[in-house]
């Protein structure tokens, strides 16, 4: 029994539980309780793992278990974590927690709700805990399907369509998806499917020609990269809050996890040969999301455009291939999605409250709501990169481990995307400005409440992660500079 | 026996497209039932004629007209039931009007 | 760890902590324990900066006859490993502590400053809607501010310079309800960061071709950065000139430069104690202070840079006089004062040289940021006194004051005589320096420099006689009164501070090596700039002791001149049209069109045609049996057709 | 072959034949759904001969009790519950009825050219044996090579299934009514 099967496992017995469970009050301290369960395995296995790594552990990837599942394609069940997916599996409790306090206060078929969302959590955990491309792909599909439902079903506004949207466009990234992982697997001489193994192998440069492309925009499109971006903002302007959260805040993650693990780790050499063209589509990702943030006045399409921005500046520092700006990546990975959860969070309370999204409509809200008001400045500022908060350690790495790359024009696209920091800066004080400060726009707002306790817990849970990263980023890059190491002697052409 | 094979599939082969013909052009579904049976007992001269001319010491054509026979007896009753049936709710049994079942 | 560093530490953990308890715990506090902490903490913090200052300069700062920076507790010897971020073998982000005359010179004048603040606010903030969390911001930006001057290396200054930026931030939109006051804060913070990341990309371009952040390999006048430099160029520029370019953009988006000094006017909107702290003597000082920092490496890598900067500075600085001398608000005419009077700063800097007295620009520079914090904050303070007391930021509102408020005009005087350069208070000393250093360098900075010191004079003489002489204006049943002692108090310390801290050594303390150099005024110099003062406020008097039709006159005679100072020259409005119109309608609006209509427009385009298409050959799925009965016998015949025809 | 040479089962084939081609034309021709049923009758039973004349006795008499007797019977009652007596159907629109027609009709001919040019190893002379009712209850009721249990039992069971789906569906809707 590997300690990993728990992160499956628990959230399958919690749909068990919640399946047979009638009343809702019961139903969502159920939830409140698996999930806080959840949230402290993940600090258990974090712990674990860093004190095995202490003892002295070398190897790769820990944990590692493999179970045969379909020898004749040499499927398995492989799980193993390293300290890139300890820390991605820390975020996805972090977010699973703090969703189900957002989704406190749902009662239309809360049930089906519940459960469709530990089947997105199962999705979330099991991607992060197998390093088996078929299993990954698997728990990729279970992470996508049941978001269909809880955006076509419990969301707000154009919830078919954008239902629709993002499946299938997610859906079309996983058919390439797929094609790269056959074809990773047909050309390592179809002997395994387990990513370490792959690793060692090597798959020949012609295949790679056409498998990275694939396999990186299969992932791409999940992780938001320019132009297979349109999906999120409605999709995130459409999805119920929580949803809304785990998808930007793991979901979403999944992508640039991806990219990092398969595609650059597998396939060094055809990353190398789509650097260019990949950089300037991330590039324009980084930029082109955040001057399209300005522009917009729903905040969810505010947020979905900034997200757009930040995970594009994920796959930008990954196509450095070197340790510093992937560092950058993956800490960029948690603190976005800590950060995008916050946001949609307090999206979420105000939508909640004033039964609007348009910023025009609103202001003044600091002085009736000062908690939120309050969290939102916070989101803000670890958004437009405020040392102390996480955005400026992520941002910093990427842009200092990019600017290291010894290319002159990836450092020229490197400035360019410096460039969003100011970007962000107008969008995000703009909304700030709009909203919550100047005069209260409408006076039947003046009666709304702040925050409640379940919003409370999930949102200081969220900022107290945001500021320990911002304050203690050493610790969390040692984590990561561990991991880095074999992703990156994949590229000894660069001098690090 | 001196009548060619040829001359009872000939017979059979008209039947069986006037069959086709009327399954096709006909708007009441009992013209369509009738349409049917036209099919089915070409079919069966078929069987029978081949059993007789080409494999005369056995009895399998024979056996899978009398199956197909007893078929077509199931299926008519049943396609009358619920023709008379539909007739019942829509007053109607022209093929082309009743569509409420679709999607 | 050192004692030293254990107070410099407290120096800075006070604020932080103070910052968390009352931005966590102010809610659940009165005014008055709020206000209390908070002053308590900075009189801590300004004790240990004294403290950490008289160590420094007689004990422990001077070795082998100059004063060497003391640089610790991270990394240490018993963690040495240990970096707060690691981004490469190389680089690193460490928060250190860094012991100079010009960071310790720095300790002093924020915690003073500050602490005077913190005092006045007291009074001035008595009962405002969130007290708390007004001094829970200060706190804030004290802990930034003192942070950033004490940082080892260049990153850890960056950090603490956005955190001041932050700060600034929140606290010129303290009065949230105020739109102006938003506008204000977003303004100053956008502006500030669009130069911060000049900034950023030029500690970017510098680690990268010097591979290192810290100060002290980047400034050592013997280490490999200064005598080996990098030849690299882009695109025919030395990559080093555009680092310390780029790095200077940042610190003149702090310092309010042109054209990046549109912001400070509108920080304005603020409470007058944070424009007093922040907009006067601490934070707009941090270019300054950056490219004092980095002296050895503008001067001795990139001279062209450093000539640039006299430049700009000398244009900022006759181009805020300018505008000064008509604008009627007083905050906006002490705000570009400041411009005016940092850039004389640059100026200094800007035509300093390195060591003896060739750097007696540096040390002028340094003078003059001393001595200009304290009786800039004394005239923001003053200001701050006659707002709260008449309620109004408008000159015209105001007139006569002096019968009733004494000591605030006292004070106000003072530090309008000391601005103006006048014997003996502080200005004098320092402008002079400057003056002189600007006259062996450069003879039109120079002639630029001296005609902006009379024209200081004058337009803080206008401002005294508008305020505190004039008609009596109607003020109404409440009559303005002098403030009460928690404010007068710090008014009456900070004018102590502005007639003596002129008198100080600073050629044997702070200079641009670090070793004392003889120092003596240059009468040749002083004599004709005390004129010109003087002359500045001769005109003044004349044309604003008494009521006239001279100054409308005069106004009438330029009017096209008059009104565009007024306007300050359409730096705004030429801001204003090119992010409203260029930046928003041509670039993100179009982005935004983009994206839904074109990007989005081709995937909703594929779902459509794959939908039509759908329904084209839903049409074969008619559910009509015949018309499938029809196409299976026509398929069939055709296949067995063909199966006949090719196979068999 | 000439005249004089004709057998009397050649006359009664060509008149099963001419039966069976008139009525098969005329029921799916016939505006008349009940004229239709009756052409239907006599082809059916022209089908029946031909079991006769090729000396399978015991289909036939299964083809004139079960259609004739049964099903014929069931759709005749069947037209009179659901239309008027002496109602015309509709014709079919031209273009379906003459695109069928070329279906229809170049099926005929394709099978006819199929089997003129076709090789077919049988032989034209056969002995018409008679199959006694014993050997076909040993095939129906067997479970050897050749023999039909199952596919017996699996006709059952149907049967079975549509008396049941016939009496559901017939009372479905008058307890809906009730």
């Amino acid at each position: 029994m590997n300690f990993l099967y728990s992160f499956v496992l628990v959230p399958l017995v919690l749909m068990m539980v919640i399946a047979v469970l009638r009343d809702v009050r019961t139903i969502r301290r159920v939830m409140a309780v698996g999930s806080s369960v959840q949230l402290v395995l993940s600090f258990v296995l974090l712990a674990w793992f860093l004190s095995l790594r202490a003892l002295g552990v070398q190897d790769e990837m820990l944990f590692r278990s493999d179970l045969v599942w379909y020898p004749s394609l040499n499927i398995a069940l492989s799980f193993g974590v390293d300290g890139i997916s300890v820390l991605m599996i820390v975020l996805s409790a972090i977010i699973v927690f703090t969703g189900s306090f957002t989704s406190w206060a749902i009662n239309e078929k809360a049930k089906d709700y519940f459960l469709w969302f530990l089947m997105l959590s199962i999705g979330v955990f099991g991607f992060f805990i197998t390093v088996d491309l078929f299993a990954m792909f698997m728990f990729y599909e279970v992470a996508l399907i049941p978001m269909y439902l809880l955006i076509g079903v419990w969301g707000t506004g154009r919830k078919e369509y954008s239902a629709m949207k993002l499946t299938l466009m997610l859906m079309g990234g996983s058919a390439f998806l797929l094609l790269g992982i056959l074809g990773i697997y047909f050309s390592s001489g179809h002997t395994t499917m387990n990513l370490l193994e792959i690793a060692k192998l090597h798959i020949p440069v012609d295949a790679q020609r056409w498998c990275f492309p694939i396999t990186f925009l299969g992932f791409g499109v999940l992780g938001a990269l320019f132009p297979f971006h349109t999906w999120s903002p409605d999709g995130h302007a459409s999805a119920p809050t929580a949803v809304s959260m785990l998808h930007a805040g793991v979901l979403m993650k999944l992508g640039g996890y991806g990219c990092l693990r398969v595609a650059i780790y597998l396939m060094p050499e055809g990353a190398q040969m789509y650097t260019t063209l990949f950089l300037v589509l991330t590039g324009i990702s980084v930029i082109y999301g955040a001057l399209g943030a300005i522009a917009q006045t729903d905040l969810k399409y505010i947020n979905a455009y900034s997200s757009v921005s930040h995970c594009g500046m994920v796959l930008f520092a990954i196509l450095m291939f070197n340790t510093t700006a992937m560092t950058g990546a993956v800490m960029q990975m948690l603190s976005h999605g800590l950060m995008t959860a916050l946001f949609f969070c307090l999206i979420g309370g105000i939508y909640g409250r004033t039964h609007t999204r348009e910023i025009s409509q609103m202001g003044g809200l600091a002085r009736i709501m000062p908690f939120m008001c309050v969290c939102w400045v916070v989101a803000a500022m670890a958004n437009l990169g405020l040392p102390g908060l996480s955005g400026f350690v992520s941002e910093m790495n990427i842009f200092v481990g990019a600017f290291q790359h010894p290319d002159t024009f990836h450092r020229v696209i490197t400035l360019i995307a410096c460039c969003s920091i100011v970007v962000t800066a107008v969008y995000q004080l703009r909304v700030v400005g709009k909203i919550h400060f100047g005069e209260v726009v409408n006076e039947h707002h003046r009666a709304l409440t702040d925050a409640a306790w379940y919003e409370r817990i999930a949102t200081v849970t969220l900022i107290l992660f945001i500021a320990a990263i911002g304050c203690f980023p050493f610790f969390t890059v040692d984590i990561i500079h561990g991991s880095l190491g074999e992703i990156v002697s994949k590229f000894p052409a660069l001098p690090f | 026996m001196d009548i060619p094979m040829s001359f009872y599939l000939l017979v059979s082969f008209v039947m069986f497209f006037a069959g086709v013909f009327g399954f096709i052009t006909r708007k009441n579904m009992i013209a369509m039932l009738m349409s049917l049976e036209l099919i089915l007992n070409s079919v069966n001269i078929n069987f029978v004629v081949f059993n007789r001319f080409l494999f005369p010491e056995q009895m399998e054509g024979m056996f899978f007209t009398l199956f197909i026979i007893g078929v077509a007896a199931a299926e008519t009753a049943v396609a009358i039931a619920i023709i008379i049936n539909v007739f019942r709710s829509v007053n109607n049994i022209s093929a082309d009007d009743i569509q409420k079942m679709k999607y | 760890m050192d004692t030293k560093f254990i107070i410099a530490l407290l120096i800075l953990a006070i604020p932080a902590f103070n910052f968390l308890l009352l931005g966590l715990g102010g809610v659940k506090m009165s005014h008055r324990t709020a206000g209390l902490i908070g002053t308590i903490g900075l009189t801590v913090v300004a004790v240990l900066s004294y403290y950490t200052a008289i160590t420094y300069f007689f004990d422990y700062g001077c070795m082998e006859g100059a004063y060497q920076p003391v640089i610790g507790p991270f990394p240490d010897e018993a963690n040495p490993a240990f970096h707060w971020l690691q981004f490469t073998d190389h680089l690193t982000l460490d928060l250190g502590i860094w012991l100079d005359p010009i960071s310790v010179m720095m300790l002093v004048v924020i915690s003073t400053v500050s602490l005077m603040v913190h005092v006045y606010s007291n009074g001035y903030m008595h009962g405002e809607r969130g007290f708390q969390r007004y001094f829970a911001f200060l706190s804030l930006f004290t802990f930034s501010m003192l942070g950033l001057v004490v940082a080892t290396n260049i990153f850890q200054m960056y950090i603490f310079w956005e955190l001041v930026g932050v700060s600034s931030y929140l606290l010129i939109g303290f009065y949230y309800t105020k739109p102006e006051a938003v506008l204000a804060a977003k303004k100053a913070f956008i502006v500030t960061r669009f130069a911060d990341l000049g900034f950023l990309i030029g500690i970017l371009i510098l680690s990268y071709y010097t591979n290192t952040f810290d100060f002290a390999v980047l400034t050592d006048v013997n280490g490999p950065v200064l005598t080996s430099p990098s030849g690299a160029t882009f695109l025919g520029i030395s990559v080093f000139s555009w680092a310390t370019a780029l790095l200077f953009m940042g610190g003149a988006g702090k310092s309010a430069m042109m054209p990046l000094h549109i912001w400070l006017p509108d920080a304005m909107e603020g409470p007058t104690p944070v424009s007093a702290l922040i907009h006067a003597a601490t934070m707009v000082v941090a270019g300054v202070f950056l490219v004092a920092r980095l002296f050895p490496l503008y001067f001795i890598l990139t001279p062209e840079v450093l000539t640039g900067i006299a430049y700009l500075a000398a244009a900022t600085s006759l181009y805020a006089a300018v505008v000064a001398c008509v604008q009627t608000d007083i905050k906006r005419v002490l705000a570009f004062s400041t411009i005016s009077q940092i850039a004389y700063m640059l100026v200094a800097l800007g035509v300093s040289g390195l060591g003896g007295h060739e750097g007696l620009g540096y040390m002028a520079s340094m003078f003059h940021l001393f001595t200009h914090a304290f009786f800039k904050a004394l005239l923001f303070l003053c200001a701050g006194a006659v707002i709260h007391a008449i309620g109004s930021n408008e000159m015209d509102r105001m007139g006569n004051l002096r019968k009733y408020m004494p000591i605030t005009h006292i004070t106000f005087l003072i530090a309008c005589l000391a601005i103006a350069g006048i014997p003996p208070f502080s200005g004098f000393f320092s402008k002079d320096e400057i003056l002189v250093a600007a006259f062996e360098k450069d003879k039109l900075i120079f002639f630029c420099q001296y005609f902006v010191a009379g024209l200081t004079a004058f337009y803080m003489f206008r401002l005294y006689y508008g305020i505190f002489w004039g008609t009596e204006r109607d003020y109404g049943k409440h009559l303005p009164h002098e403030a009460p002692l928690n404010m007068s108090a710090p008014l009456i310390f900070l004018t102590v501070l502005t007639c003596c801290t002129g008198l100080l050594p600073f050629n044997e303390l702070i200079t641009s090596d670090g070793r004392p150099f003889d120092l003596h005024t240059e009468w040749g110099i002083a004599l004709p700039s005390i004129a010109v003062g003087v002359l500045g406020i001769v005109v003044a008097t004349v044309l604003y002791r008494r009521p006239n039709p001279l100054p409308q006159r005069m106004a009438d005679s330029v009017r096209t001149l008059h009104r565009a100072a007024y306007r300050r020259f359409y730096f705004d409005e030429i801001y204003m049209f090119i992010t409203k119109n260029v930046i928003f309608r041509r670039i993100c609006s179009p982005v935004a069109w983009f994206d839904r209509h074109i990007i989005d427009g081709f995937m909703d385009f594929q779902a459509w045609w794959s939908n039509a298409l759908s329904f084209r050959i839903r049409a074969l799925q008619s559910g009509s049996l015949q018309f499938y009965v029809g196409v299976f016998i026509f398929s069939i015949l055709v296949i067995a057709g063909l199966l006949i025809a090719f196979v068999f | 072959m000439d005249i004089a040479s004709i057998t009397a089962s050649q006359v009664i084939f060509f008149i099963l034949a001419a039966v069976i081609l008139a009525g098969s034309v005329m029921t799916v021709v016939s505006r008349k759904l009940l004229h239709a049923a009756v052409y239907l009758l006599f082809v059916l039973l022209a089908t029946a001969g031909i079991y006769f004349l090729l000396n399978y006795h015991f289909l036939a008499a299964v083809q004139i009790s079960v259609y004739i007797g049964g099903i014929l019977v069931l759709l005749v009652f069947s037209i009179y519950l659901t239309s008027q007596v002496g109602e015309k159907m509709d014709e079919p629109g031209i273009v379906k009825k003459t695109v069928t027609m070329l279906i229809s009709m170049g099926g005929a001919v394709f099978c006819f050219w199929v089997l003129c040019t076709g090789q077919f190893p049988y032989a034209d002379q056969i002995h018409l044996n008679e199959i006694d009712m014993h050997a076909i209850g040993q095939s129906l009721l067997g479970t050897e090579r050749y023999q039909y249990l199952l596919p017996f039992e699996a006709i059952s069971v149907l049967l079975l299934a549509c008396i049941i789906g016939g009496i559901l569906i017939a009372t479905g809707n008058t307890k809906k009514e009730d």
